[in-house]
């Protein structure tokens, strides 16, 4: 056992102070709002007091902190991108997720277990080719592995699925890892608040106040601030912000559902994503089985649940492994997902001076966390774009440069 | 699951249906600018409203107009497909 | 000790039988009728499973469903429900989370470091970079419950569809009032209950009677409501099959969870719910013990002192936790039967035994706020205790539903507050207790039906107990803990204060933190207790903090019964059977199989390939083209209506004529591409791709629906076979077959005709697609087999070949023809392939083409170029890219050895720098090595385009 | 007791399909009888109608479903009040395909506002007292609950095939036509057959 249990053991009271202080009321100004308490708004909220010195900020947040879309996601975590944009981008996140569990002196159990995109058809299997290709050109450990590779790796798995879509190979991404969601989180939100930063639970933003083009204040359901820098970091709920200062962006809403097994003794080390069938599957550190699949079809702004996923995702789980049958769904959720035409985010400055947007997250904002919350917090402090996020700017469909992530978006995950 | 009321086919399940986006009548693309016109294109209307959208009944190929709430997910009303060549009546908030 | 009790009118097990069964490799005997918990608890084993944290061991709780340390391993079925699993002869039962087993399990030793593992304490250690995989590796052997069987097979269950006017979902007393009335108002009603009878926790047998006979009343047992989805849509789960229920309304009778009281040793084995015992006593004739406590702070704690005491079971106490406790029936006869009655009382401490169970219980006086006067302690032997203190309502499905509740201080429960329309509550969930339940049934059964259109309705009003059945605060302190909330995740008072401490004090982060509700019983005996502690440390009402949110499963499902029969809808050709003979080896394209080519013997795959691409190269070859998508459009303004959807113009096509063409989206990017033949004025004949052809010709209805156009839009996909019979004698070959004049000039280069082909109605086009003179050949799906065959036949003696779609990428490459979504992306648009040639700017309208005008002035991002690999032997595959001084300057989209040119061909799409600089690129392969390469002109083979119309230029 | 439910693949007889403004005026100047409302059919001279939306028409023989009126039950179809054609069926096999086979020929003028629909659909019949337990196994539309004497047209998905489906036979013998895409008749056959058999129905399979 860990000395550092001991005073837990050793100890009468229980030895460990509030992670989040609690503010009762506002301050009238702040240097920087973020609107957001989830993954990303608290991650920029941390840069921007550790590494920019900007402290008098203050993270908004209608809910209760994590409780969107970072306590929803499967917590997959990978790089393998197929654009250039993409793949930087997602590789310094993975660098960064990798020391964040000592930065934040909190286990996130990141836990490494090796991504397989499981190919059924050659046109699938040459996306996974060209994927693989950037991956290495950029230094990104992926592989398309053939199918002996895959059942060597899974040997459990029904490699031809009952019989509709035999696997011929997979893109294998050895660093793809999972996390525990809301430690994440919790850790980021720790280490603002210990830098002075301000998180407002149930603090709900009504309205954002402009002049001349830039931004002034924001009204709250506990009253106005008065700022010049506002970054909306609230992935599912953008557009009804960007309603707000009358932006408009591609950004439309659906829901992503996903269920959770009883708990089991782990059976599954690497994580398993299947475009064809519409599944991605990792076992957690509590030996339950997170499952997800594609998003629901159309637009909608409710996290539901609804059967028809349930029953699809059920079959195709037993598609690829037939012995789950007796296996038992514990719950479904859903989360809400900003979706974009070309599958990648859009992220920086826009036309509103003084607001910045974190948005178009589609299924894959967790494993950007702490990337965007460094691209982010550079970009608030400085006013202009981080290079990582250059391909991400909020003009890029005005002028028809696209990003093209589809083809890396299997499922989302 | 989801009901939807097709005006041919009646009440079905969802599952019968395809969606077809927003019913989203366009700038004329001979006088309108580029900006105007890439915003049509690529841009939505993501807040939550009474959307007038596009639905076709899968196994009659059967295409219609939906007043569907996106918010709660409550389908309001149902037209036939040529209430979409005309402009369309003002829709609020849920 | 528990043990059975002599047989009594009413329970379910039948004596005569006996039932042998293994537990942890011991064997033991129980009834039919006997649950695989029932049948332990009779057999007397002190306890039946371990905690999931501490492995301390635990026995029945609830003997409802409503606790995870009775999930048993069963034949190879990790986390069996054994309180409601029926016993079965000769199962196999192990006890799941343990190390060396129930009785010896070493991971009991966690239990001594408890107080070293406090809440969330794996988020305070085992992180250092360089450790934390070891010590995972170690959580991974000791996290999860149950084991699953890697070899079990699959077994397809049935699922069904089901509909009704009235979804009884619980058939305790209102449960049943409520389908009896809703079936009398005429309605057709369903009436589910996830125990093996109904009667719930006790309704009058003539009401049980009367609704299982009554005609329009069926009454599923053993049936769990899973989940309530939209549209009182409700999955109902039985052992082995789920129905999907429709129903018109429907009526929660789903009662209250009794839940536990909070004190030390709480979960000793032996201490249990009152309510357990009472199932056990009555259904399975188990008694509790032979002396029992009974905690007490409710009617029912004496009810059920009275019910033990009848059957012959000393009751040591019954402590009451209340100050004014009950003194009218049944309390009275308690009294009077001389039951020792301590007042104002609560239970401090249970003491273990040396088998491990309940052996008595530390009682002391009490104040309503949780601390008891621990210098007057007093102690009570029992070998039971039966904890009676208050409930939970099962608000889990009205929530679900969409509905919200909120928490009556008068009865310390939740209450339905909003229902969604149809949907209706009745009974204990709806805070009526008692006698009152049937009539508050009776009225939520004739508003359902009255809502599923049956009857007038109700206007009766039934009122809420005025007794508090629930105490607000069953949970005492206890410097030493173990006094636990949470019997799924083993979590104490002073976890859940400490969390709260570390500011998870709202009643969503308090569950995040400390996982309070996230076992397999999904907090059903837990969240409310943690609600009170978590509100005595805010100093609120449980009511202000609110329910996390419920969601499905009510109680877990089998992912068998999930997904059913899994059917997998798959399109064949009509000739898919002769492919298959002609040893076709088969590739999926889109919900379609095609041969991908068709192996022979003593040939490798490479060799076949090969062999097809010569066959049309240099006799003939055919195809089986049935899977592209096959659209008539008639009508005036058929010609106009492709001029919109298409890039290219059509509306001046002779008839009799074809013409390649390119279909974009609204933004510019090619989607689709194939041939229009113009048939007669107002009829045009055209192909999709195989992958786009649904979802195309679904968008093409809804443009026509859109813009009301005089056309009409056939989709004969299906109902018409097509083959392309290509090569230098296939003109030969066709002749004697059909009726229609093949010469040049009758027929040129691009023509259509129709006439008969083998004896069938046919219609020819005469393509290009694989360079060779060709003609598609398309004829009615009914007509297929005769006519491919006499194909086949009639070019035997020139040496055909059927081929696959590997020979024909082969073709067309020699050729440079692009194809849509191999040698395009999800961007490319038309100049990036230079198909301009396709697209008619001039046209007043087509789809895309306002973007062109934009693309255009953006100018290409990448070009789509023809290339020449120069390594002899090496071949890059498609998507290998293509380097330009140690950058990325494309990659290649299609590429392969040519026999016919002796080369290795492909094409690129590259940066538009490169594409124009031409000459030598570079090609990194798997290995990092770089293949030499060259831009050369396409297309590769007949430049000139003189084989595919031999007759010189029509 | 087995469960009372037959599934057969019909040899499929002559069916036709017009779309198109001008194709029900066509049709009924053909002789033939074409349904009032949309989704319904109609039934004369052995010749099946059904109307699909407002301006779609698809053409079949009973014939070829009374043929099947071979196997015990089936018989009752001709009795069934649903359906007045249903009578003349057997006799009328000859002729039906005849008639159709003349309309086919006439429609090669290509009238205006008439459109050929080239129908090669697959054409079972589902029938039994236990009907209704196998449909709810694979389809989302409550039969049991369909109106028949409104002679109604059923365009549903069945195990995520579409397929027309047309209600016959008397109250406690009921009785479906089912057609479906040819590119989809064999995955239907079997799964649907599947359900049959399993369900303890009988079920007799693709005959090419």
């Amino acid at each position: 056992m860990p000395h550092r249990l001991l005073r837990f053991g050793l100890s009468r009271k229980h030895p460990e102070p509030r992670m989040f202080t609690r503010h009762e009321n506002l301050k009238p100004a702040y240097d920087v709002v973020i609107i957001g308490a989830g993954g990303h708004g608290l991650a920029c909220a941390y840069y921007l007091a550790r590494d920019h010195g900007i402290r008098n900020v203050a993270v908004l947040e209608r809910g209760y902190l994590g409780g969107g879309n970072t306590g929803r996601n499967t917590t997959i975590i990978r790089s393998n991108y197929l654009t250039p944009e993409g793949v930087k981008f997602y590789d310094e996140s993975v660098r960064l997720w990798q020391d964040l569990a000592v930065d934040f002196d909190l286990n996130l159990f990141y836990s490494t277990r090796g991504h397989f995109t499981l190919a059924h058809t050659d046109s699938a299997m040459r996306t996974m080719r060209w994927r693989a290709e950037v991956n290495k050109h950029f230094g990104v450990r992926s592989e398309a592995v053939d199918a002996a590779f895959v059942k060597r790796a899974i040997p459990m798995m029904d490699m031809q699925c009952a019989g509709h879509a035999p696997i011929v190979g997979a893109l294998f991404h050895e660093p793809g890892a999972i996390a525990r969601h809301d430690a994440v989180a919790w850790g980021y939100g720790r280490g603002a608040d210990r830098r002075g930063v301000e998180i407002h639970q149930q603090c709900e933003v009504t309205g954002i106040r402009t002049r001349g083009g830039r931004v002034e204040g924001v009204d709250t359901t506990r009253g106005p601030i008065a700022t010049q820098r506002v970054l909306c970091a609230v992935a599912g709920f953008t557009p009804r912000l960007l309603d707000m200062v009358g932006l408009h962006t591609p950004i439309s809403i659906h829901p992503l559902q996903a269920m959770v097994s009883e708990p089991l003794k782990p059976w599954l080390d690497p994580i398993i994503v299947s475009g064809s069938l519409h599944v991605y599957v990792s076992q957690t550190a509590r030996g339950e089985l997170v499952m997800g699949a594609s998003l629901d079809p159309y637009e909608l702004h409710s996290t539901r649940s609804t059967l028809e996923f349930a029953e699809g995702l059920a079959s195709h789980m037993i598609d690829l492994f037939p012995f789950l049958g007796e296996v038992k769904v514990n719950r479904q959720w859903a989360g809400l997902a900003d979706m974009t035409p070309d599958f990648a985010p859009i992220m920086g400055t826009t036309p509103l001076e003084g607001f910045f947007l974190d948005a178009g997250w589609g299924t894959w904002g967790f494993k950007a966390t702490p990337v965007c919350g460094k691209t982010m917090s550079h970009t608030v402090a400085t006013g202009r774009n981080h290079a990582l996020i250059e391909g991400f700017a909020i003009d890029r469909f005005e002028h028809y440069r696209l990003t093209g992530e589809k083809g890396a978006a299997s499922v989302g995950h | 699951m989801k009901i939807l009321v097709c005006p041919l086919n009646g009440p079905r399940p969802v599952s019968e249906f395809a969606y077809g986006g927003e019913v989203r009548p366009g700038p004329d693309p001979d006088t309108c600018s580029d900006a105007e016109w890439s915003a049509h294109v690529f841009n939505r209307s993501g807040v939550p409203a009474i959307k007038y959208e596009w639905w076709c009944h899968l196994a009659s190929g059967f295409w219609f107009i939906a007043e569907r709430d996106t918010l709660r997910d409550a389908v309001i009303a149902t037209h036939p497909a040529e209430m979409g060549r005309r402009p369309l009546p003002p829709r609020g908030a849920p | 000790m528990m043990h059975r009790l002599e047989g009594a009118a009413g329970e379910w097990i039948d004596r005569s039988g006996a039932l042998r069964f293994s537990f942890e490799g011991r064997e033991y005997a129980g009834f039919p009728g006997d649950t695989i918990s029932s049948a332990l608890a009779a057999a007397g084993v002190p306890f039946l499973g371990r905690s999931f944290k501490y492995h301390r061991p635990r026995g029945v709780l609830s003997f409802a469903n409503h606790d995870s340390n009775t999930l048993f391993q069963v034949d190879g079925v990790p986390n069996v429900r054994g309180d409601v699993t029926p016993l079965r002869a000769g199962m196999a039962v192990f006890a799941v989370n343990t190390v060396g087993g129930l009785f010896a399990d070493r991971a009991a030793l966690l239990d001594r470091f408890a107080r070293f593992l406090p809440v969330g304490f794996y988020y305070k250690a085992f992180h250092s970079k360089r450790l934390f995989p070891r010590w995972e590796r170690l959580f991974r052997a000791f996290t999860g419950l149950g084991r699953i069987d890697l070899n079990a097979t699959r077994t397809p269950t049935p699922k069904r569809y089901g509909f009704c006017d009235v979804l009884v979902i619980g058939a305790g007393p209102s449960g049943l009032s409520a389908a009896l009335s809703a079936a009398r108002a005429g309605a057709r009603v369903v009436l589910v209950e996830e125990a093996a009878r109904p009667g719930g926790s006790g309704a009058d047998p003539a009401l049980i009677e009367e609704a299982s006979r009554h005609s329009s009343i069926t009454l599923l047992c053993a049936t769990v409501a899973a989940g309530v989805y939209a549209d009182r849509w409700v999955a109902l789960a039985e052992a082995s099959r789920l129905t999907k229920m429709r129903a018109a309304a429907v009526v929660f009778a789903t009662g209250v969870i009794e839940t536990p009281a909070v004190f030390r040793g709480n979960d000793l084995p032996g201490v249990m719910l009152a309510s357990a015992a009472t199932r056990l006593l009555r259904r399975h004739g188990v008694a509790p013990g032979r002396r029992v406590a009974v905690l007490a702070a409710n009617r029912e704690a004496y009810e059920v002192a009275l019910e033990l005491h009848a059957r012959g079971v000393g009751i040591a106490a019954i402590v009451d936790l209340r100050a004014l406790a009950d003194a009218e029936e049944p309390a009275r006869s308690c009294a009077a039967l001389g039951m020792r009655v301590l007042r104002y009382h609560a239970p401090y401490e249970a003491l273990r035994g040396t088998d491990g169970t309940v052996r008595a219980l530390i009682v002391a006086p009490f104040d309503q706020g949780g601390r008891v006067f621990a210098r007057a302690l007093h102690r009570i032997d029992c070998d039971a205790v039966l904890m009676s203190v208050g409930w939970s309502a099962a608000v889990q499905l009205p929530l679900q539903a969409g509905g919200s509740v909120e928490y009556s201080q008068a009865l310390q429960q939740y209450l339905p507050a909003q229902l969604p329309p149809g949907t209706f509550a009745a009974g204990r969930l709806n805070g009526v207790y008692d006698a009152d339940r049937a009539a508050d049934g009776g009225r939520a059964g004739l508003l359902a039906a009255a809502y599923a259109g049956h009857g007038a309705g109700s206007e009766v009003k039934v009122a809420r107990s005025a007794r508090r059945p629930s105490h607000p605060f069953p949970i005492i302190d206890h410097p030493a803990h173990k006094n636990f909330v949470d019997f799924d995740e083993d979590l104490q008072v002073k976890d859940l204060e400490d969390a709260a401490q570390e500011g998870f004090d709202s009643s969503e982060l308090l569950k995040r933190y400390s996982t309070v509700g996230m076992g397999p019983s999904q907090g059903k005996h837990s969240n409310i207790n943690a609600l009170r502690v978590l509100a005595r440390v805010r100093a609120v009402e449980p009511g202000d903090l609110g329910l996390t949110t419920a969601r499905p499963m009510y109680h877990p499902v089998p992912m068998k019964l999930l997904a059913g029969r899994s059917f997998n809808a798959e399109r064949r050709t009509p000739i898919d059977a002769q492919h298959a003979a002609l040893g076709a080896v088969w590739m999926p394209a889109g919900n379609w199989r095609r041969p991908e080519y068709y192996a022979r013997d003593g040939e490798s795959r490479a060799q076949s390939i090969e062999a097809e691409v010569q066959a049309v190269r240099a006799a003939v070859g055919i195809i089986d083209v049935g899977t592209l998508g096959k659209i008539e459009v008639h009508g005036p303004q058929a010609g106009e209506f492709l001029e919109r959807v298409y890039a290219g113009r059509y509306s001046d096509l002779k008839v009799g004529m074809s013409r390649y063409g390119l279909m974009l989206d609204e933004a510019g990017v090619i989607i689709d591409d194939g041939v229009i033949a113009r048939l007669a004025e107002d009829a045009y004949y055209f192909s999709t791709t195989t992958g786009g052809s649904a979802t195309v010709f679904r968008e093409l209805l809804r443009l026509n629906a859109l813009w009301g156009l005089d056309c009409a839009l056939v989709n004969v996909t299906g109902h018409r076979a097509a083959f392309n019979y290509a090569g230098p004698w296939c003109r030969e070959l066709l002749r004697p077959l059909t009726d229609i004049d093949l010469g040049d000039a009758a027929f040129p280069f691009l023509g259509v005709r129709e006439g008969h082909l083998a004896g069938a109605p046919a219609r020819l086009l005469r393509v290009g697609f694989v360079g060779e003179l060709g003609y598609e050949i398309h004829v009615a799906a009914g007509d297929a087999k005769a006519v491919w065959q006499a194909l086949l036949e009639a070019g035997r003696p020139r040496g055909l070949r059927p081929f696959g779609v590997e020979a024909q990428r082969v073709l067309r490459l020699e050729k440079g023809h692009f194809i849509v979504g191999q040698d395009t992306d999800g961007l490319t648009d038309p100049y990036e392939v230079n198909a301009m040639w396709a697209v008619n700017l001039q046209k007043p309208f087509f789809v895309g083409q306002r973007s062109l005008k934009i693309l255009k002035q953006r100018g290409p991002r990448q070009l789509l170029v023809g290339i020449e690999i120069l390594d002899p032997v090496r071949l890059p595959k498609e998507c290998h890219l293509v380097i330009d001084r140690g950058d990325i300057a494309g990659r290649v989209t299609s590429v392969a050895r040519s026999l016919t040119l002796n080369k290795s061909i492909g094409l690129a799409l590259v940066t538009p720098r490169r594409a124009r600089a031409a000459g030598d690129l570079s090609i990194r392969i798997e290995d990092g090595q770089l293949l030499p390469a060259r831009i050369v002109p396409t297309p590769f083979y007949d430049p000139k385009n003189l084989r595919q119309r031999p007759g010189g230029a029509a | 007791m087995s469960t009372e439910v037959s599934f057969k693949r019909l040899t499929a007889g002559t069916r036709l399909g017009f779309k198109g403004a001008g194709a029900g005026a066509w049709l009924a100047a053909q002789g033939v009888g074409v349904p009032a409302a949309s989704n319904t059919w109609s039934s004369a001279a052995g010749v099946l109608t059904a109307r699909l939306g407002s301006a779609e028409y698809f053409l079949a023989e009973h014939a070829a479903d009374a043929g099947a009126a071979t196997d015990p039950g089936a018989g009752s179809d001709s009795g069934a009040g649903s359906d007045p054609g249903a009578g003349s069926d057997s006799g009328a096999a000859g002729t039906a395909a005849g008639f159709l086979r003349r309309i086919a020929a006439n429609a090669r003028a290509r009238p205006a506002g008439v459109y050929p629909v080239l129908r090669e659909d697959w054409d079972f019949v589902l029938e039994g007292r236990d009907v209704h337990s196998v449909l709810a196994q694979v389809c989302n539309v409550n039969f049991a609950d369909v109106q028949s004497n409104i002679q109604p047209v059923i365009m549903t998905l069945m195990i995520g095939v579409a397929v027309l489906v047309v209600p016959r036979g008397a109250a406690g013998r009921p009785r479906y036509r089912i057609w479906c895409d040819p590119s989809y008749g064999p995955y239907l056959s079997d799964a649907l057959g599947t359900v049959v058999v399993e369900s303890g129905g009988m079920y007799r399979g693709a005959t090419e």
